[in-house]
């Protein structure tokens, strides 16, 4: 239904040309969940933008296709894509706080989102909005209300009226639960999940949390640098296969193991605008050798239905073991 | 501030550099007045018959051409820049220093002495400004230090609000707490650690000051309001005016008019400038 | 609703105080400075008796504390006296000067605002654009200029050279006297447009350089983004974001409002405009004290309560302003 | 009653006290007494220091500053800032006075030039604190043409305006008699006398007489302005001009550009230009001609029965605006009523008038009788005057509440007889007057509009474009260099009429450094009076000849009064050091040592020898 084919997306800067999103190919098919996980920066709200066809003024895709129910999301004029966006793909955004716009009530932005694909007498509307609020578990007297009025969730789940309001097929989801305390946390997840389980909604989930993507996701994409590093399902996690993969499950309390120490990966993402040659992991990867920093490994499949990129995949088994040791990740790499 | 970083705005803002230029132009003009100008400000630029050249149009003689009771223009304007510096110098710093002041002691103290000195405030910007400032003089004798004291009167009450707001959001921050856990005294809190954190910010206003105070002292000399033994700019265009020379002398009435706008342009293009410095957000892309 | 009372009380007990400050910083100016009133007046034979008579009658006699009770009363009162050189009450004569101050500055305001907030929104929308450069640079310059200084330049080019509008003066010689008289004639917006544009060249500005800043602002903001994700169209969404970028606006507007009500002084002689600032002036030249404190009151009251609405009006159309 | 009770000075605190004996250099003994003895020589003129004096020696400010110059100065003490006061309206003053106290410096002389809005200049003046010379011009007005106006105001030592202080009483004597002179050959000659002996002790100083009266109107559709001596062709305080301009083409619309118009139609309250044009609305009594005679307006004829005692009689046929006839009961009226309640400036005229009788109704004479000789009956009187219709005027007072103030009645549209109606009126903006043809003296033009341009230059441009015909001349008088340029557009005519203008400036001769002839002399000696008239007047003025207020040209001159001292810095400097002045080293002039016996004895007698010093003596020995 949704497909990435060498997406590429660049955002100009004063320094030069960024790419944000570098040659990722995923799929996501009729019906189901893709999380995409990794690092703030490495693009997976570009990803989100860019399928949703509000990449900011500095951005542009380079290279690639968008491919939504078989027409080019990336090439598609305007105001056509304009049309798909709200009524055939909605989006949950990333911070509820600022997607409102604050001077109009709820009830108004919700009206013109319904208004914006095509006419729908008032009565109807309301009604329509009315249930949609019912729906996501808002009181109607709240409709007539400022966004600051609401607190962070009952924006959020706002939000995810209004995505609702048009019954879109696709939704996507950028980091919905951010800013959230965990409690209210866990409702807007369990909405968003009743939107994919019981209104079989297709759906792109962008998270940092692991846990969000494992509990929920059908499959799983792990983004480095602009790049994909790791697809397939739940047993990305499970077994990982990509040493950054593995990081990022040490960083994150594990589900099963409540009393593991937390490990972050040390250093900082790469600058996207000069990306190092090779594998982009590999100044931060504690197995990393002087063939990492020169050949860019691929995105292979290793077995059905999971994909990674990594020149020592022969070598996981070893650095899965040796990615429990904290130890592992302090050690400074030379060169 | 550091030097570099100052360089690098100017380079990213022609306008900056040009405005930098212009002032620095403007002070080498009034600094050397005395070598620049051929005549006193007030002197009748006598011809070689002792005869007065009443408005002569610009000529190698008189660049700037003279006025109906013979002086040279040029010269005035030369001498004007002193009096457009002088006015303008004076008038920013007292303000900014009185209103930083205020601004600390209101926003550190708070309670009824914040109240106080906002009611204060409050009626500095109730009272209108340039009509006050001609009632004043009016009652008053004119002159330079009054109209100093004008600007400094109207204008620390804009910078006594903002200092006070940021002097609000930095009490609060951990290192004021932990001056205070140290056993630093209020005033070596106010002095010592905030005062050096809002400067920057009221150095801001005084750009805003030398604008204001030199706009005023032209437009109350223009209205006849002016100091009398200071040949400004505004007193040259009020003569001109008076002089109902202002349809024809158009060499005794662009020169201070233009110098007039380009000193104060000179002067915001490079506050603004100072702005994006402290508020790195103006010039994100 | 109880919060806004409490803080609509608050607001006008502080503007209360204020215009109790101003009374009184007004009475020590015109009554208390070094000089006497009758001594301008009284003519060069009168003799001590008539002057102490002409004192009488003006209730300089009186104890001070005496003088300025009834000064804070007459002037709550609008009660401003007669002036020492005309026959009607200083009050009728301010209703005439406000109406023609009103008459310059409020199409030049319209004007200014409603094209400087267009000019202003659109080159925020498209920064980096050769118009938004043209706009800012324009600003600047026109910021910076004199008004004065251009309404000299204004009447020696239009009006000596060219000829083309008249040189000052609000009407032609027997002209309409009133209010919708003027409005209707086509000679009063003859007379405006110089004065207008001279003042319309310097306030535009200030809307456009605000306009663009706070439009910027807005254009960062996540909820545009949702705007087109919502599949709104750009018109939609540039309603939205100057809708946004107006709020700071509005208190914008109200302050210079304040000045422009104020400040006419020096374009009102330049253009011959018989409004409150000139009258301001002509009082003073004359010490006309009680012409010249009236002009002086109004105008700070003017200010006041356009600055008191502004706060108000911004808590009406920003919904996030609470009165707690 | 002792001259201590008598003395009714400022109440002074201790403090001012203190600064004033520290000022006076007054020490030890003196601290016992309450009070600076500021006295006058001759007791004659205590009154008027007590009286009028009321004004200034009350001030605590004035007695401070007048007892510090009337205190002898010690040893080695310099001649202090000598403090002038400039109106803002006056460039061409300040820039004279810059010279001269540039050339002043080569004297040891120090000035301070303060300049200050007109209004807040004239009160300085009123209350005698404007320093050491008082300066003034000549702005003529028909009640200024009688030489009493300045004669008297600046030198009779019981005049309130009298700014110098200056008192000799062989100057008042002939001042009195003047006043007493009804008849005109006489009092000429006590006039002129009088101007000699001014002239003579050095008390005023004539900077420059002029500036000269330059006057622009449109030739090109208008003919026949009447030049009047001293007012020009545009000035509505002598309405030759607008009475006989005629029309060239079809407009008989006069229009006239004026700065300002102040805005009672209230004559009684009017200040300058209302009061004029108010004035061609009521008829005087009577008028001057071109050359500044006396001719019958409307009073036809007016007989002298003694010193004290006219018969005026009224000129038939007379209407009022709204058509009632003029009768000798309204000229009655008119003069009753001044004396009632009018306390401004139709007292000058009237407060000398016993009473206004009629003799005959039939054919209108009234008969006038005065408290006293009375010199400036036809000058002053007839001019000021005017006939108010009884028929409105009748009970206005009691109708109008107004406290007994005549001045704050409320005449929106005045009525009188005169030669134009009052018709539109727009405040501050414009002011119609509408022909009166049934006038015995009908204007030629249909009617006046007066419009109100507040700046020269917007005035200016106005007559070249043709809006305006003629400018208005009694506030503003052209250069020479604005007469060049308008002489640029062809339709504008320049006039120059003969002027009896000139600037003046009275020293304050009752203190120091002032109370010394030879400083006086050697200070006027260092008086650039060229420069004026060439620089800031652009030659349009006449160098004068002698220090008078009665310049050449006018009736009243007297041609035999002596030089004014030539501009020699030179001369000035040898004669401060002939009477005992000396320089510090900074090159500040030193007065005479104390115990230079010259100079004592002529601080002490204050004028040149063989006149009599009355007024201010100095504090202690």
């Amino acid at each position: 239904m949704l497909a990435l084919e060498g997406l590429e997306v660049r955002y100009a800067t004063r320094q030069g040309e960024a790419r944000a999103v570098d040659r990722v190919s995923l799929a996501l098919a009729e019906g189901e969940c893709l999380g995409l996980v990794g690092e703030s920066g490495c693009g997976k709200s570009t990803i989100a933008r860019a399928v949703m066809g509000i990449l900011p003024p500095n951005g542009r895709i380079a290279a690639g296709r968008i491919r939504f129910r078989g027409q080019d999301l990336a090439t598609l004029d305007p105001e056509r894509s304009r049309e798909l966006r709200g009524r055939r793909m909605a989006l949950v955004p990333q911070s509820a706080m600022n997607a409102f716009d604050p001077v109009y009530t709820v009830r108004a932005q919700l009206d013109e989102a319904i208004l914006a694909h095509g006419a729908m007498a008032a009565p109807a509307r309301a009604e329509r909005i009315a249930a949609l609020f019912a729906r996501v578990g808002l009181e109607i007297a709240r409709l007539d209300d400022y966004p600051h009025q609401f607190s962070g969730g009952m924006r959020q789940r706002a939000m995810i009226a209004m995505a609702m309001a048009l019954d879109p097929d696709l939704i996507v989801a950028d980091e919905p639960t951010t800013g959230l305390d965990v409690v209210v946390q866990d409702q807007i997840l369990q909405h968003i999940r009743s939107l994919h389980r019981e209104q079989r909604k297709t759906m792109l989930l962008i998270t940092h949390d692991m846990a969000v993507v494992a509990e929920n996701c059908d499959r799983i994409a792990v983004m480095y640098g602009g790049r994909a590093v790791e697809t397939g399902d739940r047993a990305v996690f499970e077994r990982p296969l990509h040493p950054y993969t593995l990081g990022l499950c040490n960083a994150f309390p594990d589900l099963d193991d409540g009393g593991r120490a937390l490990i972050s990966i040390p250093g900082a993402p790469p600058d996207l605008v000069t990306p190092p040659a090779g594998c982009r992991f590999a100044p931060r990867c504690p197995f990393a050798e002087n063939h990492c920093s020169e050949a860019e490994p691929a995105l292979l499949e290793v077995e059905p239905g999971r994909h990674a990129a990594c020149h020592r995949l022969d070598r996981i088994e070893e650095f899965r073991r040796r990615a429990r040791d904290p130890d592992t990740w302090q050690t400074e790499r030379k060169s | 501030m550091t030097g570099p970083r100052f360089l690098d705005v100017l380079g990213r803002n022609p306008s900056a550099a040009v405005g930098l230029a212009l002032i620095c132009g403007f002070v080498a003009l009034a600094v050397a007045a005395p070598l620049i100008a051929p005549y006193g400000p007030f002197e009748v630029a006598f011809g070689p018959d002792r005869s007065v050249p009443r408005l002569a149009p610009p000529s190698a003689r008189n660049w700037f051409g003279t006025t109906n009771q013979g002086m040279d223009v040029f010269s005035q304007l030369v001498w004007g820049s002193r009096v457009a510096l002088t006015v303008g110098l004076l008038s920013a710093l007292g303000s900014v220093v009185v209103g930083t002041l205020i601004g600390l002691v209101s926003g550190y103290f708070g309670g009824w002495i914040d109240d106080v000195l906002m009611r204060l405030t409050d009626v500095a910007f109730g009272i209108p400004f340039l009509p006050f400032a001609l009632v004043v003089i009016a009652m008053a004798e004119p002159s330079l230090g009054l109209v100093i004291l004008l600007v400094i009167f109207f204008l620390w009450r804009t910078t006594a609000r903002v200092i006070r707001a940021q002097t609000l959001s930095l009490k609060e921050r951990p290192f004021v707490w932990a001056a205070r856990a140290a056993g630093a005294g209020h005033w070596a809190i106010l002095f010592r650690h905030i005062a050096p954190n809002v400067l920057p910010l009221s150095f801001l206003y005084v750009a805003v000051g030398v604008q204001t105070g030199v706009m005023l002292e032209a437009a109350l000399s223009f209205l006849g309001f002016g100091d009398p033994h200071a040949q400004s700019w505004g007193i040259m265009l009020n003569a001109a005016f008076r002089a109902g020379a202002m349809r024809t002398a158009w060499w005794w009435v662009l020169p201070p008019g233009v110098a007039l706008s380009l000193f104060v342009m000179a002067i915001f293009m490079v506050g603004r400038a100072y702005e994006e410095i402290l508020n790195p957000r103006l010039r994100a892309v | 609703m109880g919060g806004f009372r409490r803080y609509l009380l608050r607001r006008l007990a502080q503007a209360g105080f204020v215009v109790w400050c101003i009374l009184t910083i007004m009475f020590l100016l015109f009554k208390l400075m070094p000089g006497d009133p009758t001594a301008i007046f009284v003519d060069n034979n009168f003799t001590e008796d008539m002057i102490q008579r002409q004192r009488m009658l003006w209730g300089l006699n009186d104890p001070w504390w005496v003088q300025y009770l009834r000064y804070l009363r007459n002037m709550l009162l609008f009660d401003f006296g007669h002036p020492f050189f005309q026959n009607e009450s200083v009050a009728e004569i301010m209703l005439d000067k406000v109406r023609n101050t009103c008459l310059m500055i409020v199409p030049a305001l319209l004007v200014s605002v409603v094209f400087g907030t267009l000019i202003g929104a659109y080159a925020g929308w498209t920064r980096g654009s050769v118009f938004e450069r043209a706009a800012v640079a324009t600003s600047l310059v026109l910021h910076s200029v004199p008004s004065f200084f251009v309404g000299i330049l204004a009447l020696m080019v239009f009006s000596y050279q060219l000829r083309w509008l008249p040189p000052g003066g609000m009407v032609p010689l027997g002209g309409p006297d009133t209010l919708w008289g003027m409005l209707a004639s086509p000679d009063y917006w003859k007379h405006l447009v110089l004065p207008g544009l001279v003042l319309v060249s310097r306030e535009i500005t200030g809307p456009i350089l605000l306009l663009r800043s706070s439009m910027l602002e807005v254009k960062g903001s996540d909820f545009l983004d949702m705007l087109r994700a919502k599949g709104l169209g750009e018109g939609r969404i540039v309603v939205h974001a100057t809708r946004n970028a107006l709020l700071p606006l509005v208190t914008y507007v109200a302050v210079m409002t304040g000045i422009l009500f104020q400040g006419q002084v020096l374009l009102e002689i330049i253009f011959a405009w018989p409004g409150l600032g000139r009258e301001l002036v002509q009082a003073l030249t004359h010490l006309d004290f009680p012409v010249a404190q009236a002009a002086l009151y109004l105008m700070a009251l003017v200010t006041l309560a356009l600055n008191l609405i502004a706060d108000l009006l911004y808590g009406a159309i920003d919904p996030r302003v609470t009165y707690e | 009653m002792s001259r201590q009770e008598r003395f009714k000075g400022p109440k002074m605190d201790r403090r001012s006290l203190m600064m004033l004996m520290a000022a006076s250099g007054a020490a030890g003994p003196a601290l016992a007494q309450a009070e600076p003895a500021i006295d006058v020589v001759n007791p004659k003129y205590r009154k008027f220091y007590d009286d009028v004096a009321g004004y200034y020696i009350k001030d605590p400010q004035w007695v401070k500053e007048t007892a510090a110059r009337l205190t002898w100065p010690q040893a080695g003490e310099r001649v202090p800032e000598i403090r002038v006061i400039i109106p803002n309206t006056e460039p061409a003053w300040l820039d004279a006075f810059r010279k001269w106290s540039k050339d002043g410096e080569q004297l040891g002389l120090r000035y301070k030039l303060e300049q200050m809005s007109q209004a807040r200049w004239l009160e300085e003046i009123n209350v005698h604190r404007h320093g050491d010379i008082e300066v003034h011009p000549a702005v003529l007005r028909p009640e200024r043409v009688d030489p009493a106006e300045w004669i008297v105001s600046r030198g009779y030592g019981s005049d309130r305006r009298n700014y110098g202080e200056w008192v000799v009483e062989q100057y008042d004597d002939l001042i009195d008699r003047q006043s007493a002179a009804s008849d005109p050959a006489e009092r000429l000659k006590l006039v002129r006398e009088a101007a000699r002996v001014m002239a003579e002790d050095l008390y005023p100083c004539v900077f420059g007489w002029g500036p000269s009266i330059i006057e622009a109107y449109n030739g090109g559709d208008w003919d026949n302005f009447v030049k009047s001596r001293g007012f020009g062709i545009g000035n509505f305080n002598a309405f030759l001009g607008f009475s006989r301009v005629k029309p060239k083409g079809n407009r008989k619309s006069l229009r006239v550009g004026m700065t300002n118009l102040l805005e009672t139609t209230n004559l009684l309250g009017a200040t300058n230009n209302m009061r004029a044009i108010g004035r061609m609305i009521y008829d005087r009594l009577a008028y001057y001609d071109e050359n500044l005679n006396v001719i019958p307006w409307a009073v036809e004829s007016w007989r002298r029965l003694d010193e004290r005692t006219w018969d005026l009689t009224l000129r038939k046929g007379m209407e009022f605006h709204d058509g009632r006839p003029v009768t000798v009961r309204d000229l009655k009226f008119t003069l009753d009523f001044m004396v009632k309640y009018e306390r401004g400036i139709f007292w000058t005229a009237n407060r000398f008038l016993e009473s206004a009788e009629i003799v005959d109704e039939a054919n209108g004479v009234l008969r006038t009788r005065f408290k006293q000789p009375y010199g400036q009956f036809e000058s002053y009187f007839m001019q000021l005057n005017v006939v108010l219709p009884q028929h409105i005027w009748g009970n206005i007072m009691e109708e109008q509440n107004t406290a007994g103030d005549p001045r704050r009645l409320r005449i929106d549209t005045p009525i009188g007889s005169g030669p134009y109606r009052f018709g539109r009126h727009r405040k501050d903006t414009e002011l119609q007057l509408i022909a009166n043809k049934k006038h015995f003296d009908p204007p030629q033009v249909d009617d006046i509009w007066v419009v109100v341009t507040p700046s020269l230059d917007g005035l200016m441009g106005r007559l070249e474009s043709r809006e305006i015909d003629v400018i208005e001349s009694s506030n503003i008088s052209l250069t020479p260099s604005q007469a060049a340029q308008l002489a640029k557009s062809s339709h504008v005519r320049i006039e120059r009429t003969p002027d009896v203008n000139w600037l003046h400036g009275v020293v304050r001769a009752s203190v120091l450094p002032w109370r010394d002839y030879e400083f006086r002399l050697a200070w006027q000696h260092s008086i650039d009076r060229e420069f004026l008239v060439k620089v800031p007047w652009e030659g349009a003025g006449r160098v004068p000849k002698s220090n008078t207020f009665l310049a050449e040209g006018n009736p009243w001159h007297n041609p035999d009064l002596p030089a004014v001292p030539g501009f020699d810095l030179g001369k000035a400097r040898e004669i401060l050091r002939a009477a005992g002045y000396a320089w510090a080293s900074d090159g500040r002039l030193v007065y005479p040592a104390p115990v230079n016996a010259g100079w004592r004895q002529r601080v002490v007698r204050v004028s040149k020898p063989g006149l009599t010093w009355g007024g201010l003596k100095m504090l202690g020995g």
